[in-house]
């Protein structure tokens, strides 16, 4: 099974060079797009099929990488799911960038780089040892750096790549110290060796700080997600969606493999950690997007939003797993792991709308559109399903997981240490504010670039995208429904994955009648998104038949009533910034220092009244400024050593000799 | 045969909160203008107001989208279906396990925010800062409501709302802090929900101090019909939630016999008539707060819940 | 017999080392080129001796090397050189003569230190003959160091290379092909820096070493 | 002293030497300098197949045989790269024919120097072999006769003269060292008997010894603080030179250094050179890495990352051990391939951009596509990014040494970090961004720079067993 995978990875490793080859043209990122899915779609079926069951657990041993070791790959439950969620997203991706290619102006920079960015990250999920692993992160980094960059005359794509490659070795060297330790002095780099090795308390331990920081640093989580925001915007829509939605679940991924699978028994309070950070993440997260007006930024500032919600469910499962508790264990693993199937279909979704909008506008600054669901109604609707979706509302997929999560929560009164019993129910409180505010992002980020008056003639003059980036996006939108709907499915196919980790999975849900999915007991909680789902479409067309039949139909356009000003101008609508203003104040004045300063120009001036808002992203400053600031003098410090005259170059051949000597000299 | 009946007594519920909503309200309507020394409108004029105005014509403007003519029907259907989960007079029913009571919040929670969407649809100023102070307010009031949520639910040891109101029903509940903090967070986060004074004042249309109403500003005719019907759903869901989690007494509980289910609708009405005296005491006696006044009011309540549930896992411990 | 010689080698050793606190202590040009001829002429006397002592008749060819380059064509090159580039004659040091002779001190405390370490049965000889170079080539070192001038750096390491050669001929028995390349070393040393005074006459009015870093590389 | 392949690596540069400096003409000249280099290069592949055995003057064994080969491989593209290179001086008149002359038959000569250092079994004699390399490289730094290159000549002259005397001093006292064991003579300064008696030697003088040594070669190995001639050096003189001096100078330096540290570690009593070595190596990393992010000239930008692969493989080979002993190896051929590379990359840009200012260089990505990706390249090789070589032997170092000593590893790994970074701030400029200075098409030989990144790429993800033995040998040998 996993040599047919290794041979689908070949086929995207070897369309780079060709792609090269042929040179940039319009058949040529047709070409490379078509290859792209046909395999993609091909590796998401072994996927399946390994998660269901039929993968035979055997690793292949390639004679590459480290000489002595070689390269090992080997497909399991963990590593199947991934596979798939990493191939669906690379599908639609490819799909979509079909239509959306076309627009691209320098594809020479972009085609060759997608199939291998592809394959490094499908590399990265079937890597059975420390190099192999390691090598396909870096070359996940290395291509998504190169396609972040790919219009590089904006110097913004320019920084955004330098900081993302910077915080991309960060967290390499982190995992690489990680490797080091599990390896041991004498190199054992093979996974299985560093299962059966048995690392001290504190070394575990400090294992647990460099995955949380490495694996972290990709993942985007507070406070390492600086890059993300730059760097996912900036890369061409396809791309960005595939970054959002499956490199930072590739990135949980080593999380979850190095701390579930090859770090043995954790210690209770790893999962405090965890979980503090989880919840922060969530929190921080979701307000930087609410105080975004750039709809790609929202969107990747969203990311990091789910990816706290990920590691709350990761979180919980190591502190049931260290209290033995299985059962509560599954639960939670796979309600993170369910969400971050979801999260790559709906994040990818809502990406690629966001680059369907910057097609036919131009604009991605949300003040600059509005109106579009006038000009791009299927646009529209499926971006509104993924709104919808990512909002955690049901009957969608992304409520599913999310309550699954408050479910693993509820279940937490039965561990038996003081921290957790204090943290578990503030983290529960954060996950549903974090909920509450991503409801606002969204009505935000749809309604002001999607409702209301076009702002711009750009906007005003949009058309709706090309049929394959439709195809695409209602491809996904399909999907979160269906999983929204029938949730059951997709939480058996991560039974396995569960059995592999915490040794139980969760209840078989397929057998359950009406569909209904039970986590616990059914006395306990159960939902069934199917019920609810035909509940209100039934009840709501049953309203509209009764009152168009029995009571009026009639209808007549006016103008807007607006209690009686007359034809505002699409100025006066709410923006973006506008909109956020009620929580902006509620929160923003203690975490952004956000300041609103408001200049009236003086009796008589005929200049308008200005409202500036300043922000200050607190965390930069803390964190990367000081740090940036520190390398800068140590190295105006240091260069002063290229300008010395040869006499002092001597002088300081001389002192090394003399401070040797007297080395020596004391010398016992 | 038991199926058969089961079937019939959720298509009561559903037909009884369709049917009670809009006579709670005009029943608020009405002890408040007695409480003012009105006469007030006739108990029915709600009724009378929804037909009116399903018969008018819709007047739509012209920027409104083809999603601003289906928001008032997902509206309505989500707040109904959530109502008719709930149970009323009789615990136990048929699809109460399609959706627990985080779920029934989720789905008002979607009723709010295509509600939002609606209010930046038309692209009017007024609709803009009605959805921006709703999202404001649902921000805080969801996670409350959630904690209130957690509270109860590690009390009963479930989230399902006939299980939690059998729990409360038996004897081992007793009284415990932690559920008078969370009936204290629920009345001031329904309070808010349904955008009653001090939070938001239905009656007025003094734009400034709108948030509901800015809203739904540009709906007429039919439209305007399901949105205030919703409304008056959602003010009925929240007090049956109450009355069923917090005096669940005279609720009927399978198997359902004939004077079990009539004392069940008997208190059933009592306990919507003491709601609505109460509510309608409480909005006469206070006044309307600014609207950046009511973070404060509902961070408390968020406080209070987030209490409630550390107090409980405190005293689980112990 | 054995204690004479010893003394005498040591003698002169210690005489080298002598020789190069003078070389410190100048602050003309002509006279730190003097100066040097003297230095090297000690170190051909004390190259002889080992011949003698040694009986290595070898070492009598380096004895001549070292008098015959160092005493003699070197310091006269040196002064023909000076008066062509008109160098002025007075030698700028950074550090002051007094601690400067301090440090040479130090120095050569220091060298003896780190040789007497040196376990006694490698024979007495040897030892002293090390420390003595070891310091000579602090000493050479140090002259570089602490003078600015061109040429004064250039007789810093002449004199740092006599160590070498004290060195090289206090080891005993060690195969000609050492001093060969030394003196070779010497030579093309000498012929390239000439080659350089010259090329900078070309371009500079002086070989002060402050005018030619005055680019450094990277100030432009 | 018959006639084999190690006669053979001396006589091939030294005939072809002499032969240049007759020989007027330059395109012939360096027509006859690849030849020879080529010639050279045969020449030493056959040492895989016949051992010639150690004489008194040249031996042959492992280690140095990887290092021949390497050098003589370098030898020959940088040759290749060279005529194209040196036509284009010629034709914008920064050199003259007679220059071009003088600068063939110094090339020669270096390669001669230089094969003579590795294939030495004699200390003195190689220390001649190192110092004759100084010198001639001095005298090609210093060719184009500017401020810049006179002053670099001369500051890389004393230096390096100093350094070579602190290196003769130190072979003088491992001979007194050696004597009293071995016997006088010429046996006390062979390679061979002096590793066959070296445990009985005596340590304080082996101590001394080392320091000079460590001092010595250190300087040719562009060590801080001794790098000081290097940046320069680099800048000034010619491109080839550039490549020739990062690619094979400091390694030969370094090999000598590496031959004294093993007879060091076979005297037990002695002081541990590894702590010295670990030390300096790691001070050389880190300052380098700072060092880059003040850099307005391209080259000298490069010179300080060799100074801080340099500081990687010496730390390397100061812990020990036989995995990083092998990643050591490894970094070292690898680092010299790319490199000479990204020098023959630099070379052509600054001839296309007319200038080696940083800020006057941009957006080669779009003038110049093959030369920008071919520099993007080998940035991303140098950086230690996969899948190219350096990325495993970085990859080996760290982590073995994360296992043994925590600290040094996280320092160690800050100061390839902090490297990254700073290559990459200029990277971003010269590659990408608007296109700045002259966009003539540079008419320029590709092929040595390809090929060097071709093989360190191949490298990177498949390592030849032959190599994989190969190297292992050695690093047992180092211990």
């Amino acid at each position: 099974m996993v040599i047919y995978a290794l041979y689908g990875v070949g086929a995207l490793v070897a369309l780079s060079p060709i792609a090269v080859a042929l040179g940039a043209s319009l058949r040529v990122s047709r070409i490379v797009y078509v290859a792209s899915l046909i395999v993609t779609l091909l590796l998401s079926a072994i996927a399946l099929r390994c998660l269901f069951g039929h993968s035979s657990l055997l690793g292949v041993t390639l004679p590459l990488g480290l000489p002595w070791l070689g390269a090992h790959f080997r497909i399991d439950a963990l590593s199947a799911f991934f596979l798939a969620v990493i191939n669906l997203g690379g599908a639609a991706a490819s799909l979509f960038a079909l239509g959306y290619g076309e627009h691209e102006h320098s594809p020479q920079r972009v085609l060759p780089f997608y199939p291998a960015y592809l394959a490094g990250m499908n590399l990265v999920v079937l890597a059975d040892d420390a190099f192999s692993f390691l090598a396909s992160w870096e070359v996940m980094s290395l291509s998504s750096w190169a396609l972040v960059i790919a219009h590089h005359q904006d110097r913004e794509n320019l920084r955004a790549g330098y900081v993302y490659l910077l915080m991309a070795g960060f967290g390499t060297l982190a995992l690489l110290l990680a490797f080091g330790l599990l390896a041991g002095a004498h190199g054992g780099y093979a996974f299985e060796v560093m299962r059966a090795s048995h690392p001290s308390a504190g070394l575990a331990a400090l294992v647990l700080v460099l995955a949380l920081v490495g694996a972290g640093s990709k993942a985007g989580v507070v406070p390492l997600h600086a890059w993300l925001p730059l760097a996912h915007p900036a890369a061409p829509s396809h791309v960005s969606a595939l970054m959002s939605g499956v490199m930072t679940k590739v990135a949980v991924y080593g999380f979850v493999r190095i701390v579930f699978d090859l770090l043995g028994p954790p210690a209770w309070w790893w999962s405090m950690l965890v979980l503090a950070i989880g919840g922060i993440t969530a929190v921080m997260g979701v307000l930087y997007a609410l105080m975004q007006h750039d709809l790609k930024r929202l969107l990747a500032y969203h990311t990091v939003e789910n990816i706290g919600i990920i590691f709350i469910g990761l979180g919980l499962a190591l502190a049931f797993k260290a209290y033995g508790m299985e059962f509560a264990a599954a639960l939670a693993l796979t309600a993170g792991l369910l969400h971050v199937f979801n999260h790559s279909v709906f994040k990818s979704l809502l990406f690629f709308g966001a680059g369907a909008v910057l097609n036919a506008t131009g604009e991605c600054d949300m003040e600059h559109l509005g109106g579009l669901i006038h000009r791009m109604p299927q646009t529209a609707f499926v971006f509104l399903v993924g709104c919808v979706a990512i909002s955690a509302l049901p009957p969608l997929n992304g409520f599913v997981s999310e309550w699954l999560t408050f479910q693993a929560i509820l279940l937490s009164p039965q561990l038996s240490s003081w921290g957790l019993k204090l943290l578990v129910p503030a983290v529960g409180a954060l996950l549903a504010l974090s909920a509450a505010l991503a409801a606002a992002c969204f009505v935000k980020a749809f309604g002001v670039s999607f409702l209301g008056r076009p702002r711009t003639p750009a906007a005003a003059n949009a058309h709706e995208t090309d049929g394959q980036s439709l195809a695409a996006m209602f491809f996904l939108a399909a999907l979160c429904l269906v999983a929204g709907i029938l949730p059951g499915v997709f939480i058996d196919a991560l039974a396995p994955v569960s059995k592999a980790l915490v040794g139980v999975g969760m209840p078989h849900q397929g057998s359950i009648d009406w569909l209904t999915i039970v986590p616990v007991a059914d006395s306990r909680s159960s939902y069934n998104g199917l019920l609810v789902f035909v509940f209100v479409v039934l009840s709501s067309s049953v309203a509209a038949f009764a009152i168009h039949r029995l009571a009026s139909d009639k209808l007549r356009r006016g103008p807007a009533w607006d209690c009686g000003y007359p034809d505002a101008r699409p100025e006066t609508q709410y923006s973006a910034s506008s909109f956020a203003q009620p929580i902006r104040r509620v929160y923003g004045t203690l975490i952004f220092r956000a300041r609103e300063i408001g200049e009236m120009p003086p009796p008589g001036a005929t200049s308008p009244a200005k409202l500036v808002v300043e922000l200050r992203d607190l965390i930069w400053d803390v964190a990367y400024a000081p740090i940036a600031v520190g390398v800068g003098y140590a190295a105006e410090k240091l260069n002063s050593l290229q300008f010395l005259t040869i006499r002092q170059y001597l002088s300081l051949v001389f002192s090394a000799l003399v401070l040797l000597l007297l080395v020596l000299a004391v010398w016992p | 045969m038991a199926l058969i009946r089961d079937f019939a007594f959720q298509g009561a519920q559903m037909l009884l909160v369709l049917l009670l909503a809009p006579l709670l309200t005009g029943f608020v309507r009405k002890v408040k203008a007695r409480l003012l020394r009105r006469q007030g409108p006739p108990l029915l004029q709600p009724y009378r107001d929804l037909i009116r105005l399903t018969r008018k014509e819709v007047v739509l403007a012209e920027s409104a989208s083809w999603l601003f003519r289906v928001i008032p029907y997902i509206v309505f259907a989500g707040t109904w279906v959530a109502a008719s989960l709930v149970p009323t007079f009789r615990g136990g029913l048929l699809f109460s396990w399609s959706a627990d009571l985080i779920a029934i919040i989720a789905l008002l929670g979607s009723a709010r925010f295509f509600l939002a969407l609606a209010g930046l649809d038309v692209g009017t100023s007024f609709g803009g800062i009605g959805s921006s102070r709703e999202v404001m307010i649902a921000s805080l009031a969801e996670p409350a409501m959630l904690m209130v949520v957690f509270t109860l639910a590690l009390v009963a040891g479930s989230t399902q709302l006939s299980t939690m109101a059998t729990y409360m029903l038996s004897s081992d509940v007793g009284l415990r802090v932690s559920l008078g903090l969370a009936l204290f967070a629920l009345i001031m986060v329904a309070i808010a929900e349904n955008a009653r004074i001090p939070i938001d004042n239905p009656a007025t249309h003094l734009e400034l101090t709108m948030v509901h109403e800015a809203m739904v500003l540009e709906y007429s005719g039919r439209h305007l019909a399901l949105i205030d019907l919703s409304s008056e759903l959602k003010l009925l869901l929240y007090i049956s939630v109450i009355g069923c989690l917090f005096v669940p007494w005279g609720m009927a509980m399978p198997p359902p016999s004939p004077q079990g289910v009539a004392i069940g609708v008997g208190s059933y009405a009592v306990k919507l008539a003491v709601g609505g005296v109460l509510l309608a005491v409480f909005e006469t006696s206070i006044a309307k707060m600014r609207v950046f006044r009511v973070p404060a009011f509902l961070g408390a309540a968020l406080m209070l819940g987030l209490l409630a549930t550390l107090l409980l896992f405190v005293s689980r411990s112990l | 017999m054995r204690g004479l010689t010893f003394d005498i080698a040591h003698m002169l050793a210690g005489s080298l080392v002598l020789v190069s606190f003078m070389q410190l202590y100048q602050d003309r040009l002509y006279a730190l080129l003097n100066i040097f001829a003297l230095h090297a002429s000690v170190l051909a006397a004390s190259v002889a001796w080992q011949a003698f002592i040694q009986d290595a008749p070898h070492l009598y060819l380096t004895a001549v090397i070292a008098l015959g380059f160092k005493a003699i064509i070197i310091p006269v090159a040196l002064h023909r050189i000076i008066v062509r580039l008109g160098i002025h004659r007075e030698i700028e040091t950074v550090v002051g003569i007094g601690p400067t002779m301090l440090l040479g001190m130090g120095l050569v405390a220091l060298s003896m230190v780190v040789m007497l370490r040196v376990t006694a049965e490698a024979d007495p000889l040897a030892r002293e003959d090390l420390a003595f170079a070891l310091s000579v080539i602090l000493l050479g070192l140090l002259m570089m160091v602490t003078r600015r001038n061109a040429v004064s750096q250039v007789v810093g390491f002449m004199s740092l290379e006599n160590g070498l050669v004290l060195a090289a001929t206090g080891a005993k028995g060690m195969p000609l092909v050492v001093e060969i390349s030394v003196a070779f070393s010497v030579l093309i040393a000498f012929i390239v820096i000439g080659i350089f005074l010259f090329r900078i006459r070309e371009r500079f009015d002086t070989v002060d070493v402050q005018a030619l870093d005055h680019f450094r590389g990277e100030r432009r | 002293m018959t006639f084999d392949a190690l006669v053979g690596v001396l006589l091939v540069p030294a005939i072809a030497a002499a032969m240049l400096a007759a020989l007027p003409g330059y395109r012939l000249a360096a027509r006859l300098n690849m030849l020879a280099a080529l010639l050279t290069f045969v020449v030493a592949l056959s040492l895989f197949f016949v051992k010639p055995k150690a004489g008194s003057y040249l031996l042959v064994d492992d280690l140095n045989k990887i290092f021949i080969v390497l050098t003589t491989f370098v030898g020959f593209t940088t040759s290749v790269f060279s005529a194209s290179y040196i036509s284009h001086e010629i034709e914008i008149g920064r050199l003259t024919p007679a220059t071009v002359r003088f600068y063939h038959a110094m090339y020669q000569t270096l390669m001669f120097a230089m094969n003579l250092a590795l294939v030495a079994n004699n200390i003195g004699l190689m220390w001649v072999a190192i110092e004759l390399a100084t010198l001639t490289t001095v005298l090609m730094v210093g060719i184009y006769r500017t401020h810049e290159a006179l002053e670099a000549a001369w500051k890389y002259f004393i230096l390096g003269s100093v350094g070579i005397a602190l290196a003769l001093f130190g072979t003088i006292l491992v001979y007194m060292a050696a004597r009293p064991v071995v016997g006088e003579g010429l046996d006390a300064m062979i390679w061979t008997m002096l590793v066959q008696h070296a445990a009985r030697f005596d340590p304080a003088l082996l101590n001394v010894a080392f320091v000079f040594l460590l001092l010595g070669y250190g300087t040719k190995v562009g060590l801080a603080p001794l790098h000081a001639w290097l940046p320069d050096a680099h800048a000034e003189g010619p491109t080839p030179i550039s490549a020739v001096l990062s690619g094979l100078l400091l390694n030969v330096a370094l090999y000598a250094l590496l031959r004294f540290k093993m007879l060091l570690a076979l005297t037990p009593a002695a002081i541990a050179p590894g702590p010295l070595m670990v030390t300096m190596g790691l001070i050389s990393c880190v300052f380098a890495a700072f060092m880059l992010y003040r850099r307005r000239d391209i080259k000298r930008m490069f010179a300080y990352s060799s100074i801080e692969h340099m500081g990687i493989i010496v730390f390397a080979f100061g812990m020990g051990g036989p995995l990083a002993n092998f990643a050591g190896l490894l970094h070292m051929t690898m680092h010299s391939l790319t490199k000479s590379a990204i020098f023959f990359a630099v070379g052509h840009v600054a001839q296309v951009k007319g200038t080696q200012r940083i800020a006057d260089i941009g957006g080669l990505t779009v003038t110049n596509p093959v030369l920008g990706w071919g520099l993007v390249l080998g940035v991303i090789a140098i950086a230690g990014l996969p899948p190219l070589g350096i990325f495993m032997s970085e990859f080996l170092v760290v982590s073995s040494t994360f296992a043994r000593q925590p600290w040094l590893a996280i320092a160690l790994a800050l100061g390839i970090l902090i490297a990254l970074g700073g290559l990459f701030l200029r990277l971003n400029t010269i590659a990408f961004g608007e296109p700045r200075g002259p966009t003539a098409p540079a008419h320029a030989s590709y092929v040595p720079m390809f090929a060097h990144l071709a093989i360190v790429f191949v490298v990177g993800i498949y390592m030849p067993p032959a190599l994989v033995t190969g190297f292992q040998n050695v690093a047992k040998l180092l211990g």
